[in-house]
């Protein structure tokens, strides 16, 4: 199983939700003011980026590994 | 069981002596009506109270709503689903249903309304005649728009003009009103029911676009009608209140609002000719002519044929479409009239089309009432005698 | 399915603002119909007009944009017409309980089938800040620039006077929660109500020196108690009100219990026996 | 042939109904056109009571009774409004229960005690009236030369329930009877 | 004064059909009037439309005749342009609780302090016998042929949750009970809900086989249990259920609070302080 | 703070620089409104919040109501009780009350109902131009009814327009509808708000008849005018918007409801003089005649001041008053107009009562934009040369 | 203290809820269907009647002997 | 004279209250004529924003800007549509932070560093760009000679409560000087 922190910069409006209740701190905003994944390594994957999201901008993938 | 009288209706089908109430509710369960929604209003009550059990015997539904607001609402619901729906009431919950008659003109839904007109303004006469909502019924909701309204004076009209108003509401998809008044709603007599296929039913107009192929619920074909698919069936689109494209999702474009608005206006006034139904009697001889509707074209057809029996010159136009205004067939029957008279029970609704209409609106003349009783014969008769200069 | 399936996706991004509690709503919203496996084609959305009622252009249902505050009363006619359809209705707390007030009670009453989500950011959000029922006694709004006098409907103790026989109260904060809720109450054949606290930082957040979204989210996490059902419900039979109720917002599933659906009742107790007795002769009703 | 009829009296006793089945006979029975009209309103909560019938043998444009050919009045409020009316040549009809007459010029007068009768028949404390009419019916039948009993008796089967079928029936009878043994007719 | 004082003795008598309740609420009203010592000039009753709304003909106060479903709307303004006058709004079911039943929640939740009298009757009495929201469900009606199916609201449950600080519900049977009642709840400062269980021999009671207005007053006297207020209010908060339910309806005072009143709390936590402030010059809202 | 440019506003008073919707809100009250009730909704809003801080600061009192219905109705109450009253609303929630409407009429009740017109039908296009409502506002309750409907197109003029509105409507016991638009509504300009005194203020006819006296809410002065009583203080009577006597008390008698609608309507109708508003520009010399109201009036006059400054005999009648629509002086003021433009954002609504009201309705032409954008100068511009023949 | 029982009989309905709930059975029904106090002897002033007539057509009227 | 202003961006910049301050300016200290109209709507929801200001030394008539004399847009999508619309003579401006230019033929074009500035001033993390309108006010009010920086220092004192006047008037300063330090003026 690989997983990975997809973000939809185009969707992001850079509330800030994610990044706040990350428990790994995982995530940051840029200098535009979008969402990237600055520490991917720390991720639990636990989604809770993913489920409060309001710009449905943020997915975990899990992908059976191929 | 046929009548053996001279006059009652003959044909197929069975006699009824009906209120006028009772025949619009078997008209609409005939014309393929099956989901009424409606909230009890004096004098359009009968309407809901017959369609409450006559509707479940053929498998529709009856409901009864918290008011006339959630009533035309949800009649809109349910006719997008594909059921013809209709909801009826009077001058009271016809204003509180101005809303929502501009929602069901600007998404296209097919539907009846009917309007058992009593005295207004406000609470105004309840259970006595009056026709002072055809100018709402014009323009009661708010920004421009354009609507259909029939009306009809005997219960044998009264049928036919339901079955019409079904059929014009599913081939342009508009709501279409129908507007009675207490008189013609309360009256019995014998009207009758014709047997199934007499008269022909329009169809609601299917899309054949098959599914999961892009649908357009708002996109007019050639002939302004639009293809329906059923809400809630195999296309899934959106409908809406605002201005819309052509997926039904809101747009404020210029180009898009602009070419809705025509769109909306277009298909109807410009098919005047398929939504306008009179009746005429000696229009081709009347030097005095009579225009009228609804219960107040049986004061002026008995007048009209107590005076001709006299010698006098007298003819009758019988307006069953009252929107879009029929000015052309108006002025056309009126030429070589020397006196228009108007009948219509209020201060004046219907004259000033007629005045607009014809080449000589100063011949144009009202003759009404609007104490609450209906408008007699005698009335019409002094209006004309003081018209003619020879007092009453 | 992804849940980003059953958007239309053409329209994204939306129209709300950044940090927008309805957003969490249209998301969860959306895993909770994943998690049932439902057709796109099965579900009918039903809105009002509001910030929140614009959660129906972005799905890709069969949706309709109605009127302000008649949203039940639409969804009533659909229902009744097509009842193998799901029904859902979000509403905004204006929408739903001011102009809509009437129609939502009556809803309830009749126990129809449909789902009313209620998207309560405590004020108007379309038209630009004003109170709604559901602001707080004092709170500050573009109408109550002194504070408002009025007194806040409990959505939950309202319903459940009025005869809705699903109740549940969650927040955007708790949003796996209320995937949960959501589904629960779509699964619910009768009226089902859920109440989602959620943050309007434009206008309640910057009125109220609430902070930005972030930290009205905080807020719903640190204001609200989860209460058990069972406690709910036999306590003392009026889910709104709860013992804890002065530790915070009492949040979770109040009441599912069965009831006659109306559609149901209407289809049973009147057209069955009226077609099978068929029409008399001469008989009038 | 059309003849104009006006019934009136107050709540309770029925009188549109009258007016309705006597209608109904007319075009059922007789293959004759009609129409009917009553008076709605808060009015007729405990109030007056009051309903129009057109009988004819062609078609009927003015569903209205501005002067009744008939006027049957079951309460001394309904005759001092409308007995002015009645058509020269016309027919006056109460019951004395109910009327004091005091119209005499233009109109044939004639007084039937339907009250009478259906207490008898009811048998009661003097307080129930229910059937007065139909029995009113029944006598119009036997003095206005328009709907037969028959007609008449089929139209109250037609409109009531089987229950109270019978004792409508029983009703309409004690009018024709009492017309025939008490009216002098015309 | 004698009771019938309190009469426009000119309308007399009334228009309501023999035996109907609501000439009974008419006649404690006025009774509870003339126990409170009112003058005529300091009460206004405000009224729909309906049988029950008549009884506004009736009474020599200050009356206002309005449109169905609105009174307790154009009342509010009354109360909040003259907050000493006295408003009374009688209601029918239809008009408190169909089209009305928005207006009612919301004078409930601002309590504003007007008393609302609901003449439940069951039926929608002046349009002739259709189904009401207080109709019993299986019950006739000429808009249900074959029985509603839809279920009534219970109105001291909905009141309660709508936020109304006096809630009672008697019947006309029990006319000093009502009396007092009616008596008790123009005292109260706040929205004050008196439901009164009312007979409609001619469309209710013929169209159940519930017998004459007589009959009807027994099934009040046989039907009802009386509740004891304390119990209600202690027992579990929710006024309306009763462990006594299953041997009644409940009837008695299930609710008097002290809340703040609507138009005072405007006075005191908006008008005064805006005025002390004065406006400031070019500062905007 | 007084502007030193050349057009600002002079006068005494203060200068501020407001929405259009604040205008309205500043202007009643400065003319007296003191109780205001109301539904948010766009693009009326800022009524409502201006006046939410601003009537508690002079005593008043503003709530927020459940909806526009429950609004009205609200305001109607407080203004029998003596307090100036007013709502605002737009399109879908004007149609939402017209019930009430005509209770006000019915009951004669003075108030003020300003519309911030958007596009429609139905929710349309809530912050874009329109003018869609004129003809609603006219027809939009059920019955015959006469209503008072007043317009501007400049802040200074909205303030005066406003105060007239108040003036009129307790000089008539009647409601007046202000029909503005979102141009008007929303757009800032320099206002000035004139100190107190400056213009005089109707305050309401009060009933000489002394307490204990037997006093007639509904009976009519010599000069149609009816004194009131404070609804809840010295006098008890009856209000109902049923058809009543002269003490307020329900009637059906013939004449009775005869002489109760007659005087509805002639109170208004005989008195259009008192109730003409109109701003005129060059009607003494115009071949082109434009007519215009509300914001259109704004690009209306634009193109006027333009086409003259090219030599153009052009001129203007900006109406203020559009119900009762003011005939006679349109037909007077058109007469030697080669041609007629009535400028308006709808499909033609006004111009219908141009071309009744003049001689020759064959030259009335319509300039107008129904896309949600504001009508601009050139748009008249390019009709104009299109009635020259000039082509675009 | 003299008491009696005052019918209007304009305003009695004939509806019977007077003579049902008498608890001393004093009230009856005329021919013409309005109440009369036929045993006013029996009388025990409880007022049933006068609180519950829906017409208002009964008072017990209690004066102070003269 | 007679200059049309469009100011356009995104929510959140705050362009429609700069244009309102600038009109107030004009209005209040410059005892010009001005009318501001703006665009409304569910698109102001997060999406672009756009006011119109006229300020004139006589009557305003039509109150919207079709084409600008001064264009002032502050994302891409505003310029994207607006630029076309630019006087010939006229000035477009904009921030490179938002937007990059495509547009030469018409109009002078002059790019500001606003949020550049704006967020060296806030000294935050590159997120806050609060003041950045003022900032653009305080830039116009060198560069177009319509509105002083005075009567532009009023405005803001007028408009903004005390709690956030100071933030607002360092943002206008701040504009002001990177005019004088950084862009060429006309
Ligand atoms: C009849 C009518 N009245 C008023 C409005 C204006 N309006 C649109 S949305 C809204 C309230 C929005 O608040 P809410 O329902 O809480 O939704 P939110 O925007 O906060 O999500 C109002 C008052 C309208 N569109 N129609
Ligand atoms: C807007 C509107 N809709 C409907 C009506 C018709 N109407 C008048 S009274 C009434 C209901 C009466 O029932 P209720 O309120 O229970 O009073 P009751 O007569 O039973 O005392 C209705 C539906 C109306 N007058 N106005
Ligand atoms: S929650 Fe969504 S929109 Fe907000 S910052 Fe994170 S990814 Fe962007
Ligand atoms: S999945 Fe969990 S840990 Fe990973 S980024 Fe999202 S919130 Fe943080
Ligand atoms: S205004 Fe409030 S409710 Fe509306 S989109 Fe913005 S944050 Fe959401
Ligand atoms: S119809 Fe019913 S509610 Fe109306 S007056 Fe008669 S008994 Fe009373
Ligand atoms: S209760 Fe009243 S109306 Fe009824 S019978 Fe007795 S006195 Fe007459
Ligand atoms: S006072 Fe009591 S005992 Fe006397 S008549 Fe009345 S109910 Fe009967
Ligand atoms: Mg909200
Ligand atoms: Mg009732």
């Amino acid at each position: 199983m690989e997983r990975r922190i997809e973000v939809n910069r185009n969707w992001c409006k850079g509330c800030r939700i994610c990044v706040a209740f990350c428990p790994k701190n995982v995530l940051e905003l840029d200098r535009k003011g979008t969402v990237v994944a600055a520490r991917p390594g720390d991720c639990i994957w636990c989604g809770d980026c993913e489920i409060r999201c309001p710009d449905l901008a943020i997915t975990i993938v899990r992908e059976a590994a191929s | 069981m046929t009548p053996t009288g001279t006059v009652t209706p003959t044909g197929t089908g069975t006699l009824h002596f009906l209120q006028g109430n009772e025949v619009c509710a078997e008209a609409a369960v005939y014309a393929g009506m099956r989901f009424y929604a409606g909230y009890p209003i004096t004098p359009s009550t009968e309407i809901a109270e017959r369609l409450a059990w006559r509707l479940p015997q053929v498998g529709g539904t009856c409901i009864q709503m918290e008011d006339e607001i959630g009533s035309l609402c949800s009649v809109i619901g349910a006719s997008l689903t594909g059921l013809k729906g209709m909801t009826a009431t009077s001058g009271p919950g016809y204003s509180l249903m101005q809303e929502a008659v501009g929602y069901a003109i600007m998404a296209e839904v097919p539907l009846v309304i009917v309007d058992v007109q009593r005295g207004g303004p406000s609470t105004g006469l309840p259970t006595h005649a009056s026709q002072g909502d055809v100018m709402q019924v014009r323009w009661g909701t708010h920004g421009d728009h354009a609507i259909v309204c029939l009306s009809a004076s005997t219960h044998q009209d009264l049928f036919e003009i339901m079955i019409r108003a079904f059929n014009v509401s599913e081939t342009f998809r508009t709501p279409v009103v129908v507007l009675i008044d207490e008189i013609v709603g309360h009256m019995r007599e014998p009207v009758r029911i014709p047997d199934a296929g007499e008269f022909e039913l329009t169809e609601r107009l299917l899309t054949s676009v098959p599914r999961d192929v892009d649908y357009h619920p708002y996109f007019p074909r050639e002939d302004g009608r639009l293809p329906m698919s059923h809400f809630g069936g195999e296309h899934r689109y959106n409908v809406t209140g605002l201005y819309h494209d052509m997926w039904g999702f809101p747009s404020d474009d210029p180009r898009v609002t602009n070419d809705l608005i025509h769109h909306l206006m277009n298909k109807l006034e410009n098919r005047k000719r398929d939504l306008t139904f009179t009746k005429e009697w000696y229009t081709d001889d009347a030097e005095i002519m009579l225009i009228s509707y609804g219960a107040s074209a049986r004061s002026a057809r008995h007048i009209m044929e107590d005076r001709r029996a006299v010698g006098m010159r007298m003819g009758l136009i019988e307006l069953q479409t009252l929107w879009p205004f029929p000015g052309e067939l108006v002025r056309e029957r009126c030429r070589q009239a020397n006196y228009v008279v108007v009948v219509e029970m209020n201060m004046g609704q219907i004259v000033h089309e007629v005045k607009t209409a014809v080449d000589r609106p100063e011949r144009v003349f009202l003759a009404n009432r609007v104490d609450g009783e209906m408008i007699t014969p005698v009335d019409i008769k002094h209006l004309v005698r003081v018209i003619q200069g020879k007092g009453i | 399915m992804a849940v980003t399936d059953y958007l239309r996706r053409r329209f994204m991004p939306h129209i709300w603002c950044p940090g927008c509690g309805h957003g969490i709503v249209l998301n969860s919203l959306l895993r909770a119909i994943e998690k049932l496996e439902l057709e796109k084609n099965d579900i009918v959305m039903i809105s009002g007009i509001g910030c929140s009622a614009r959660i129906q252009g972005y799905v890709d249902f069969h949706t309709m944009h109605t009127l302000h505050g008649r949203a039940l009363a639409f969804a009533t006619g659909i229902k009744m017409a097509w009842p193998l359809l799901k029904v859902i209705v979000p509403m905004g707390d204006g929408d739903a309980l001011a102009i809509g007030g009437n129609h939502f009670i009556h809803a309830a009453r009749r126990n129809i089938d449909v789902t009313a989500i209620i998207m309560n950011n405590s004020i108007y959000g379309m038209t630009g800040g004003q109170h709604s029922p559901l602001t707080p006694c004092g709170d500050q709004a573009t109408t109550a620039p002194y504070g408002t006098v009025d007194s806040p409907f409990d959505v939950v103790r309202l319903a459940s006077a009025a005869g809705a026989s699903f109740i549940a109260r969650t927040t955007t904060y708790h949003a796996r929660e209320m995937t949960r809720l959501l589904a629960a109450a779509i699964e619910h054949r009768g009226f089902s109500v859920v109440e989602v606290l959620s943050q309007c930082p434009t206008y309640y957040g910057r009125k109220n020196d609430a902070g930005d979204a972030v930290a009205m989210m905080e807020g719903f996490r640190d204001g609200t108690v989860r209460i058990d059902r069972k406690t709910a419900e036999t306590s003392d039979g009026d889910p709104g009100r709860l013992d804890g109720e002065a530790a915070g917002t009492p949040i979770g599933l109040f009441r599912r219990e069965e009831r006659p659906e109306y559609c149901e009742a209407y289809r049973r107790r009147v057209v069955e026996p009226a077609m099978a007795a068929g029409r008399g002769e001469s008989e009038t009703p | 042939m059309i003849q104009r009829f006006l019934f009136s009296g107050t709540g309770g006793q029925g009188v549109i109904t009258a007016a309705l089945v006597f209608a109904e006979a007319a075009v059922f029975g007789e293959g004759l056109n009609a129409v009917q009209t009553q008076v709605y309103g808060p009015e007729a909560r405990g109030g007056s009571a009051r309903s129009d019938v057109i009988i004819a043998d062609r078609e009927i444009w003015f569903p209205k009774v501005l002067q009744p050919n008939v006027l049957i009045c079951l309460s001394q409020l309904a005759y001092d409004r409308f007995s002015p009316l009645v058509r020269p040549g016309g027919v006056t009809i109460t019951d004395p229960f109910y009327v004091t007459r005091w119209q005499h010029a233009t109109s044939r007068a004639l007084e039937i005690p339907l009250h009478e009768t259906i207490v008898a028949l009811n048998g009661g404390d003097g307080l129930s009236i229910q059937g007065i009419n139909m029995c009113l019916l029944g006598a119009l039948s036997r003095l206005i030369p328009v709907v037969s009993p028959e007609s008449l008796h089929n139209a109250v089967e037609r409109r009531f329930p089987a229950r109270h079928r019978e004792r409508n029936l029983q009703a309409l009878e004690a009018g024709t009877t009492l017309v025939r043994e008490r009216v002098t007719t015309f």
